[in-house]
């Protein structure tokens, strides 16, 4: 059942991703930015799935701290890894498009410099959880960690108004934004096909979460003589 | 089930998915004193550390006088000595005490930690730190910090272990002088021959699970290794 | 009332415990020695522009000197198992927490007091003119810095490699205070005054302040009992 | 030969242990991730003067990072009493030595051949155009910390405050060595070939290496047996 | 002299200036086993870490068959445990074996640690790493290690503490075999009754003075604390 799910969201994703592929490839070039602008529809939705990510791995902890259940437990692994993923994949593509546009892979802008310390952020979660070795202990301390992890995330959005920032101010859900309708309609498609592909790879890694949960078990059982 | 001062009811304890305590359950009434043994790994240290308060059973419930082990009052009731002395290197005994005294809100601090530093034999070296004691000296600092305060249930880990003959009286004898006050005691022990000298019952632990839980009987003083080859697994 | 004397004995402990060996604030502050003039080393100081960077570079020594004494905190309950006694004392999570992050934030502040003159003469800075603003911008960053590191030493003291993990997980947590308080310190040890624009640090300080002492507060219980 | 062969199972298991939980190397490196970032901020990196002094910046960040590694190195044979087995097996102190050692070096070596491209873009400093120069500065710099490192690792790993004693002792030691390291590295790094009077910090190298491997060689069976 | 095992010749151990060890002199023949009795602090670790050739003596020597005991030769007649495990928690047991095996240039490392990981019962769980192993499988580990290259001395530091029956059995027949086959055995113990069935000889140390050297006589057997009432200090 799983299985086919995570099968039907992954068909999905590709089915909306690819002819979308070539819509954007169809489209005209941007008037100041030219081709590279097009990185935008990748760089976005790995940030935005990113940081949803976060929030669902604050959610997913603060349940873990008040029911003590493994399941939101594993739910916060899995969705950090993947945002950890996606959320490199974002700093890659801004840090091409930097390139690009700036002729500079890096500047210490707020929004740039936000983003890549939330990263090193949820990356501290991962190694916290390797130095934890009795399961119970690892999960509540990782999850008190992810809570104050969270705190930069609000700062990684707002960065763009609270200070000024090399970075580009809000394009979308903004009323200065200013966007032509087929690239919007051809960027939610790529929003929703990434979205999947993350909700995919979650799952993904949840499953395997679980099997290594039982596989610890059988070998302690194995080994308690 | 109300009147028994430890009861453990349907304890689990999950390392992860492994259980390291499963389904326990018995109750110890008051002014009794039980011996917990088991081999190396069956779950002694960790249903100890659950009826302290200091972990939290995955399933089931451990109650101390009907209380949560975790509540204000109950902590003050209990007294646990673990492998460790937990007294600090830093301080001189009596400022240890007079450090735990605070803490548990005696009203007369001072006065609670040199009653203590007398009885264990202590009072002559008050003013030294921790640091400079002995093995001996720290084990009996240890059993006043527990003693302190009065509790009523009494839980200790291996007590006896790498004590010498005279540091296993010194405890021997707070202990009698506990259990005759009405005092409930459960320690874990490999060293079955000081427990049984003791003990009223017994609690056999095998792989978590209680294997035999009844009172002491002559046989287990005169041939202590009985309760294993008799409950224990081959 | 009971909360605070509880606090109080706690904070009273750790102090006297420290000031019988003197090990983390010594160490702490030869720390700090060292990393100021391994510094000073690697970016000459007396060139103008290394002295509008020493707002940065002050902080840098103290955060590098206080995740010693932060790393103690916890670690000196290890020897004896003594965390189970003050665990087992009928002491709320939330009054450990207190106590112990006083005792960290006095041992902290007494580092950097010695520190800023020795870093005003190596690094030739005259930091007295703005003498209050800038005290108030260390007591706000010390804090933050403490409650934080107080709360991380309680989850990192079982670990093996405690001393390591400590200051990986504070300074990223840390770093979007510590900008403020560096720039800040920057201005003020400058000469400068705190206006217009710049006070937004400020209130940056005070909200993460806020958070992390109100988050830390109410976590401890859940980190002290796993 | 047999000496040798010795050296190489000390290596093997310090790596083969490491390999299993990749907490030492992971950590050394996040470390160095987050100090690259925490100095960042602190001198603002866009500017060019601050450009001039990243060979110390690198450096600065590979002692701290390299620390890690060298701390854990002693610290790893504590928790089951170990080091008595080490010691107790009929291996010369200097075998242990070089066996620790060779380790120590490319666990350091390869955090830092992973922060050297981190570094050029955060920094935007193009460091490859004098690759090979910078190997050899890198390979030399890096022995000299761990040569020094793992001596002094054996001599804190008993002291409770090892974790701070470790960098208190070793970086003053290694003030003149890293001097030398960042003067050639800024160079390198800003594409200059090493000509002149510059090569003296290439002799300077060479020399401390060569010192200190000779020192720790004869100390360290009296280190070991105290 | 020259043909004892173990020789102690006035041995001195200062920490500071405070005499942890005075005037230690003692000889073991091979193929005897002797016990170290004395209270907590009375210098059994200080002693045995200096045969061992862990720490070296202030004044006097000590000699295994003649030879300092840091000679690399004479180091490798040694077993040593102490009161940790000494084999590495990142590894495997066979992993661990293989490793000492090798520092000890044995022939063939591979057999000699699955040969001893079938002695001590380990071979089912030869891959597992040592982190997961519980208390007793530790321990037995360690008896492997300390076993493994055919020490014809072996110095124990409190070996039965903390073991369940099981584990002390094993311990036991090992060294059983050890002595039979020919081996010198010194151990330290606070459990006197584990210790007497196996010593032929009784040391006891009082405060880093020898107070009684002496065979083992049926008393010992029969009343352990015989030695200490009659020997040690009141
Ligand atoms: C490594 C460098 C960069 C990082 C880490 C980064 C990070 C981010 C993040 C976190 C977002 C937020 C997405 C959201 O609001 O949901 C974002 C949005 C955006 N980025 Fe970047 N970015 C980088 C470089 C760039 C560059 C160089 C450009 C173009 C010059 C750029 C253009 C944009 C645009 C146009 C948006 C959408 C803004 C909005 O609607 O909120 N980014 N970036
Ligand atoms: N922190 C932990 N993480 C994972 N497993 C644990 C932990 N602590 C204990 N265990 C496991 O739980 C089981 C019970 O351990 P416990 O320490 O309670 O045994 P014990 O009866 O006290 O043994 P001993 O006599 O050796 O002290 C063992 O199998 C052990 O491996
Ligand atoms: N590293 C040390 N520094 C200072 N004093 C020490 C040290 N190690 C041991 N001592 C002192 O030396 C004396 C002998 O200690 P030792 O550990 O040898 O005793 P023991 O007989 O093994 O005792 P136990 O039965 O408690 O293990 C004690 O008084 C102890 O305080
Ligand atoms: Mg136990
Ligand atoms: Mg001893």
């Amino acid at each position: 059942m799983r299985q086919k799910v995570i099968l039907a969201m992954l068909a999905l994703a590709a089915v909306l991703l690819l002819p979308n592929l070539y819509v954007i490839s169809m489209l005209p070039d941007e008037m100041r930015q030219g081709q590279i602008f097009r990185i935008i529809f990748f760089h976005v939705p790995a940030a935005a799935s990113a940081m949803i990510g976060s929030a669902v791995a604050l959610v997913a902890s603060v349940l873990f701290l008040l029911t003590k259940n493994f399941r939101y437990d594993a739910l916060a692994v899995a969705v950090t890894e993947v945002g950890l993923a996606f959320l490199a994949v974002n700093l890659v593509t801004g840090s091409i498009w930097a390139r690009v546009i700036w002729g500079v892979w890096w500047a210490w802008d707020a929004r740039l410099t936000s983003a890549l310390i939330c990263w090193v952020l949820y990356a501290g979660y991962l190694i916290l959880r390797q130095a934890l070795e009795e399961p119970t202990q690892r999960a509540t301390f990782a999850a008190v960690y992810s809570i104050f992890a969270f705190t930069d995330v609000p700062i990684v959005y707002f960065s763009i108004r609270w200070w000024r920032t090399l970075h580009p101010q809000p394009v979308f859900f903004s009323k200065t934004g200013s966007f032509p309708p087929d690239w919007g309609r051809a960027f939610m498609i790529n929003m929703l096909a990434v979205f999947l592909l993350y909700a995919a790879l979650t799952m993904i890694r949840l499953r395997q979460e679980e099997t290594q949960r039982e596989i610890d078990y059988l070998r302690r059982t194995v080994h308690a003589i | 089930m109300s009147d028994a001062a430890v009861d453990c009811a349907g304890v689990w304890k999950f390392y992860g998915d492994y259980p390291a305590l499963r389904n326990i359950t018995f109750q110890v009434p008051p002014g009794r004193c039980l011996a917990l043994i088991g081999r190396n790994g069956a779950g002694k240290t960790t249903l100890l550390r659950i009826l302290a308060g200091f972990s939290k059973p995955g399933k089931g419930q451990a109650r101390i006088f009907g209380h949560e082990p975790r509540d204000t009052e109950t902590r003050r009731r209990i007294g646990f000595i673990g492998h460790g002395i937990a007294v600090y290197d830093e301080l001189s005994a009596l400022e240890n005490l007079r450090l735990f005294a605070r803490l548990y809100r005696l009203p007369e601090p001072e006065r609670a930690a040199r009653e203590w530093l007398e009885r264990t034999g202590l009072e002559r070296v008050r003013d030294g730190l921790v640091r400079e004691f002995s093995r001996g000296m720290r084990q009996r600092l240890a059993v006043a910090r527990a003693f302190l305060h009065g509790p009523s249930v009494l839980l200790l880990d291996e007590p006896f272990t790498a004590l010498d003959d005279r540091a296993v009286a010194v405890l021997q004898r707070v202990l009698r002088d506990a259990l005759a006050a009405g005092c409930t005691v459960i320690m874990s022990t490999h060293q079955l021959r000081e427990a049984m000298e003791l003990a009223t019952d017994v609690v056999l632990i095998n792989r978590g699970r209680i294997a035999f839980h009844g009172e002491r009987t002559e046989e287990m003083v005169s041939d202590p290794g009985w309760v294993y080859s008799r409950y224990g697994e081959s | 009332m009971r909360f605070l004397r509880q606090v109080m004995v706690v904070t009273a402990k750790d102090l006297r415990a420290e000031m019988r060996t003197k090990e983390a604030i010594n160490a702490s502050f030869a720390f700090a020695l060292v990393v100021l003039l391994l510094l000073s080393f690697a970016f000459d100081p007396t060139e103008e522009t290394t002295r509008d960077i020493s707002g940065g570079l002050l902080w840098i020594v103290f955060t590098f000197a206080g995740t010693l004494v932060l790393n103690r905190s916890f670690a000196r309950e290890l020897p004896n198992d003594c965390l189970d006694a003050l665990i087992a004392a009928p002491v709320p999570g939330a009054a450990l927490f207190l106590g112990k992050g006083l005792a960290n934030f006095v041992l902290i502040l007494a580092v950097e007091l010695v520190a800023l003159p020795v870093f005003g003469i190596f690094y030739n800075v005259r930091w007295t003119r703005q003498f209050w603003p800038l005290m108030l911008v260390l007591v706000l960053g010390t804090w933050g810095l403490t409650s934080i590191g107080t709360v991380f030493s309680a989850l990192t003291v079982n670990i093996r490699l405690r001393e390591v993990m400590l200051p990986l997980l504070v300074y990223p947590v840390l770093i979007p205070m510590l900008l403020g308080a560096m720039r800040l310190s920057a201005l003020l040890v400058a000469g400068q005054e705190v206006t217009g624009d710049e006070t937004v640090w400020f209130k940056l300080l005070f909200g993460f302040d806020i958070i992390f002492t109100s988050l830390s507060l109410v976590l401890m219980d859940t980190v002290l009992l796993g």
